[in-house]
């Protein structure tokens, strides 16, 4: 275990509470939009961890995995957002 | 001995966040604050699965969690006018003999599992997997479990997604589709939708030797079919009914038809002959793919698109059967 | 046993426990759904963490498997229950 | 000698990320918390990006954590336009 | 290999995709299916009762890597009841969906659930049963919600979602097994358990999982309207096969699979809500204003009858005396499956030519429609427990299996539920014949009849006569993958 992993593992862990710490954002709102942003957060603090893990547990698929989150990242933004045809 | 106290300190962190968003999704009363959590709660999912070594199932858990699931809880959420009632969670005696039993119930399972797993020999099935896996065709042995060793489950799992969405276009027709995209997300879904459906072949065929298969390969085309519904493409990409109905079907056609011909050959069901194992594999994995992708697109879309009932027939959620 | 496996299982045990007391104590369908996927994603997780073996061996894939036809059960019933909510509240306004 | 290059910059990402989460948390309004988040974590990412294929080394690698960072970076973008958009299109009714 | 034991769920579940693909043609697609599902079930029947068990390894992988089919005399009579209800009902669904369109979406969901039936009868492994749960559980539920009214879908997502709630127990008791055993296997498994703490477990999680899907009261609440707001043949079979198949998978978990690591003592949790069933069912049946409300408490009360021989079975030591009673649940079970599904056609013919099913307007039915009414009563006749039935023969081993054992408690039961059954079908049979105000039209095609007169009939005398054949093939099976150890 060299000191690069044990820095790295730290910083995923570290990542992981400023995660948290956003996520209080979904919990007071208030309108829709302000939860959306910190889910938007998660997204891309969840690409961090999964490439930040991909070295640490030696497993180069979840680079692919985060990739896979990055393309569809804008989909829940789109899905929330989007007016039907006979929307006013 | 610091980077073991350190993963237990990632465990513990990410356990607890995972847990505190799974809180936070089922504990009302705020319909719309529940399915962001849940949408979040998903992504944790996926970084848990990863954390597990189980990249296979971060790939399938990011792909339908951050695609097709959170776009369509969204979409119900928008049907629902008073998501922040405040009456949604029972509350008074049964919530709390509920809560109760609940907690009993969570405290004697952990108890016997902090037991089990203490004595078990965690060996199990990994060692017969891992010396069969030179006869399965494959080399990722998560797709060998599930298209040679165990095929018949992934056979009926097909079947169920299958009654699904026979059962939501019989409900009736299409959710109102969505208005034409503005400048900007039409220039994201233009070079997205080429590019989710480049993944999906990548993962179809990454399946055989390293994460992915048909699953998520057909999760990534049916996000693809998301993202060209959102932008107002009313039957998102699909091509026309007959050929719809096809499609639907081509993922257990494929089983079923490989698994006839084996019996005829007087193996056993779906036994591929020698040799043949991973094209047989990649063969029923591409029919697999399209067919999933057809069917949560069209799950997605809600009900039937137009021209799926016959031509000259009203297409209306008909009542029969007596009147109620 | 180890500790990635005992604490994901007992995650997993309790989102299962938290996902069923939603189910059954909330009003709303859509309440309902997540709170069953919910305890969908804590039975899967308790599979997955009986699948870890420890750091640098390879998993048992069995279970990987089994979870991964589980999520597909639990998107297509997600999927069929919304659809029936929506005809519901159709007919509501019938 | 290269380890250490990437730790700073994977560490300087992180920091970029906490200013986010706190950006979001703590701002008055959504506009200014979008605005924080964009710049916060689409730089966070880059720099982590950049640390882990300098920690890495490869080339293929490298051009997937690119890709990666390219990706967040136009969905982010996309997604903070909607969801402003839509925020004024409310405030308008 | 002997690949028998594949047919009965790929015909099925291939016609299921012919019929998507052409659904013009779905009706005779589903008939023929139909047809040739019951002769392999038939070919099936024959093998295993000329050579015993048959056992199919899946993919040619030793079972516990590979998934098992096996089907013992248990799985092939009650292969051979669905197929036949569900033939009948299909027949009779083809002259009761007049719409097209209904007809197309109707077939292809219908065999999926047949294919899930028979998947579930035959699977020897732990995780593929939880996969046949959910495709009979969604198949089911979307069937129920094709009666298009708002209380036949407010009733189907009970239905869906107290059906997943089911689903994810049963698969929590699975991942104990398998963190506990190392296999899914239930031959592997059925030489492994012990009487432990994570046996009881798995069981408890199992059992409630499946006392949900099959209904057992306290857990029956979902059931009267989803059967009772279902088309006709929907309902025939939901009451019919898909409850049933949750008890024969109590069957395979309480009195095989976990026999072993089980204080005989355990089953009265069973039996008690059993007899809890048959009078709370019984006497809501009475209470049921409407004819197929009163077919969905007596399917209540029926399921109920099953779980009571559960502490006879537990406490029979093994040979001639257990063996004989396990025959009596059998037949039992398979006496309802006929005699409900009779019931229900019946009912839904009435409601389609009265526009209604209100049991107390069912005035002039035998006038215009005596072959229903006829059926009415011969599914009564079952129903209640009269001889030539069935159910007869079943409630009179039940009730002297019950004195042998000193079990007295179940006798006031049985005769309770039996006093009230014959009250709810002689007020059925009363109203019907008695004078109507001539709304009713007089039934045109008398063939749409006969499907339910068959099952009635099977029901009523050919189960009860052939009680004795049926009684040879199922009993020496009584002790199932427990005898190998």
């Amino acid at each position: 275990m060299t000191t690069t992993t044990q820095i790295l593992l730290a910083s995923t862990a570290l990542l992981l509470l400023t995660l948290g710490m956003g996520l209080a954002r979904a919990m007071i709102g208030p309108s829709l939009q302000d939860r959306m942003l910190s889910v938007q957060l998660l997204g891309t603090g969840g690409v961090a961890v999964l490439l930040l893990l991909s070295p640490l547990l030696a497993i180069p698929a979840l680079v692919d995995v985060a990739l896979v989150l990055a393309l569809l990242a804008a989909v829940a933004a789109a899905a929330l957002t989007r007016r039907e045809v006979d929307d006013v | 001995m610091m980077a073991v106290q350190l993963w237990q300190l990632l465990d513990l962190l990410l356990a607890g966040l995972t847990l505190g968003l799974g809180w936070a999704a089922v504990s009302g009363p705020d319909l719309r604050r529940s399915v962001v959590f849940f949408i979040a709660f998903g992504l944790l999912v996926a970084v848990v699965w990863a954390r597990l070594r189980a990249p296979d199932l971060a790939l399938a858990e990011a792909a339908i969690g951050a695609g097709l699931s959170g776009a369509l809880l969204l979409s119900a959420l928008r049907d629902e006018p008073d998501a922040e009632t405040s009456d949604d969670v029972r509350g008074g005696p049964v919530a709390a003999l509920v809560s109760l039993a609940g907690l009993a119930l969570a405290a004697a399972f952990a108890w016997v599992m902090i037991h089990t797993l203490g004595a078990a020999d965690p060996v199990r099935l990994a060692d017969q997997i891992t010396a069969q896996l030179p006869n399965s065709g494959v080399g990722n042995p998560v797709t060998a479990v599930l298209l040679n060793f165990r095929a018949y489950d992934t056979l009926l799992e097909l079947a169920v997604l299958l009654a699904a969405v026979l059962g939501i276009l019989a409900l009736g027709p299409a959710r109102t589709p969505y208005r034409a995209a503005g400048p900007l997300l039409d220039g994201l879904i233009r070079w997205l939708v080429p590019l989710l459906i480049l993944t999906a072949g990548y993962l179809l065929w990454a399946g055989a030797h390293a994460p992915g298969g048909a699953f998520q390969a057909g999760a990534m085309l049916a996000a693809a079919a998301v993202m060209l519904r959102l932008g107002g493409h009313t039957i998102a990409g699909l091509p026309r009914p007959p050929m719809q109905r096809i499609l639907l079907t081509a993922g257990i056609a494929a089983f079923v038809l490989v698994g006839v011909i084996t019996t005829g050959l007087g193996l056993a069901f779906l036994q591929y002959p020698g040799g043949w194992s991973g094209g047989l594999i990649l063969l029923i994995e591409a029919a697999a793919t399209l067919a999933i992708a057809t069917t949560l697109a069209l799950a997605y879309i809600g009900g039937r698109p137009a021209g799926w009932v016959s031509e000259g027939s009203a297409d209306t959620t008909t009542k029969i059967g007596g009147r109620d | 046993m180890l500790f990635a496996e005992i604490t994901y299982a007992l995650t997993g045990i309790g989102l299962f426990a938290l996902g069923l007391r939603g189910a059954l104590l909330r009003r709303s369908l859509l309440g309902r759904i997540i709170a069953i996927n919910v305890c969908g994603a804590g039975v899967f997780m308790l599979f997955v963490a009986i699948a870890y073996r420890g750091p640098g061996q390879a998993p048992d894939a069995l279970p990987h498997a089994l979870v991964l036809t589980g999520i597909v059960v639990a998107v297509s019933a997600t999927a069929l229950a919304l659809a029936l909510g929506r005809r519901l509240r159709d007919s509501d306004h019938e | 000698m290269s380890d250490l290059l990437g730790i700073l910059f994977v560490l300087t990402g992180i920091a970029f990320f906490a200013a986010g989460s706190i950006g979001v948390l703590r701002l008055p309004d959504l506009h200014s918390r979008l605005h924080a988040l964009t710049k916060a974590d689409n730089l966070g990412l880059g720099l982590l990006c950049a640390g882990l294929a300098i920690i890495d080394g490869g080339a293929l690698n490298a051009v997937k954590l690119f890709l990666v960072w390219v990706l967040v970076l136009a969905a982010s973008a996309t997604a903070a336009h909607l969801i402003a958009q839509q925020a004024l299109r409310q405030a308008d009714k | 290999m002997n690949s028998l034991p594949v047919w009965p769920i790929m015909l099925p579940l291939g016609a299921a995709l012919l019929a998507v693909i052409w659904p013009r043609r779905s009706a005779w697609i589903g008939i023929a299916a139909g047809l040739a599902t019951l002769t392999a079930v038939g070919l099936l029947m024959a093998q295993v009762a000329s050579r015993g068990t048959l056992v199919h390894a899946l993919g040619g992988w030793e079972p516990g890597l590979g998934i098992a089919l096996r089907a013992d005399a248990l799985a092939v009579a009650l292969l051979l009841m669905s197929s036949l209800v569900a033939l009948a009902a299909g027949w009779y669904a083809t002259g009761y969906f007049r719409d097209a369109d209904r007809q197309s979406q109707f077939w292809p969901i219908w065999l999926l659930m047949l294919a899930a039936l028979h998947a579930m009868l035959l699977s020897a492994d732990l995780f593929n049963i939880y996969v046949t749960l959910e495709l009979l559980g969604l198949s089911a539920v979307a069937l129920a919600a094709l009666g298009g009214g708002r209380a036949a879908i407010e009733a189907a997502l009970r239905y869906l979602t107290v059906g997943l709630l089911g689903s994810l127990a049963f698969l929590a008791g699975v991942a104990v097994i398998y963190a506990r055993y190392g296999t899914l296997d239930m031959l592997t498994l059925a030489g492994l358990i012990e009487p432990e703490p994570a046996s009881w477990l798995a069981l408890a999680l199992m059992t409630a999982g499946l006392l949900v899907k099959s209904a057992l009261f306290p857990l029956h609440f979902w059931l009267p309207p989803a059967h009772a707001n279902a088309p006709a043949p929907v309902s025939a079979a939901l009451s019919a096969l898909v409850v049933k198949a949750a008890v024969y998978l109590m069957m395979r978990l309480w009195l095989d699979l976990f026999a072993p690591a089980l204080d005989p003592a355990s089953a009265w949790l069973l039996g008690l809500l059993g007899a809890a069933a048959v009078l709370w069912g019984s006497w809501n049946a009475l209470r049921a204003q409407r004819l197929k409300l009163l077919a969905a408490y007596s399917t209540v009360a029926q399921l109920g009858y099953l779980f009571i021989f559960f502490p006879l079975l537990a406490a029979l030591p093994a040979g001639p005396a257990r063996d004989t009673a396990f025959g009596a649940l059998v037949l039992m079970a398979l006496t309802h499956a006929f005699a409900k599904s009779a019931l229900f056609l019946a009912a839904g013919m009435i409601q389609q030519q009265a526009g209604h099913d209100r049991i107390e307007e069912l005035g002039g039915t035998a006038r215009a429609l005596p072959v229903t009414t006829f059926t009415l009563a011969l599914a009564g006749v079952a129903l209640i427990g009269l001889p030539p039935s069935g159910t007869f023969l079943a409630k009179w081993q039940l009730l002297s299996s019950a004195f042998a054992l000193g079990q007295w408690l179940w006798v006031p039961v049985v005769a309770a539920g039996s006093l009230m059954a014959a009250g709810y079908m002689f007020r059925v049979l009363g109203f019907a014949f008695g004078p109507g105000d001539g709304a009713m039209q007089k039934l045109v095609d008398g063939r749409e009849e006969l499907p339910a007169l068959l099952l009635a009939i099977v029901a009523t005398a050919v189960l009860g006569l052939g009680a004795a054949a049926l009684w040879a093939f199922v009993a020496p099976g009584a002790l199932l993958m427990g005898a190998q150890r």
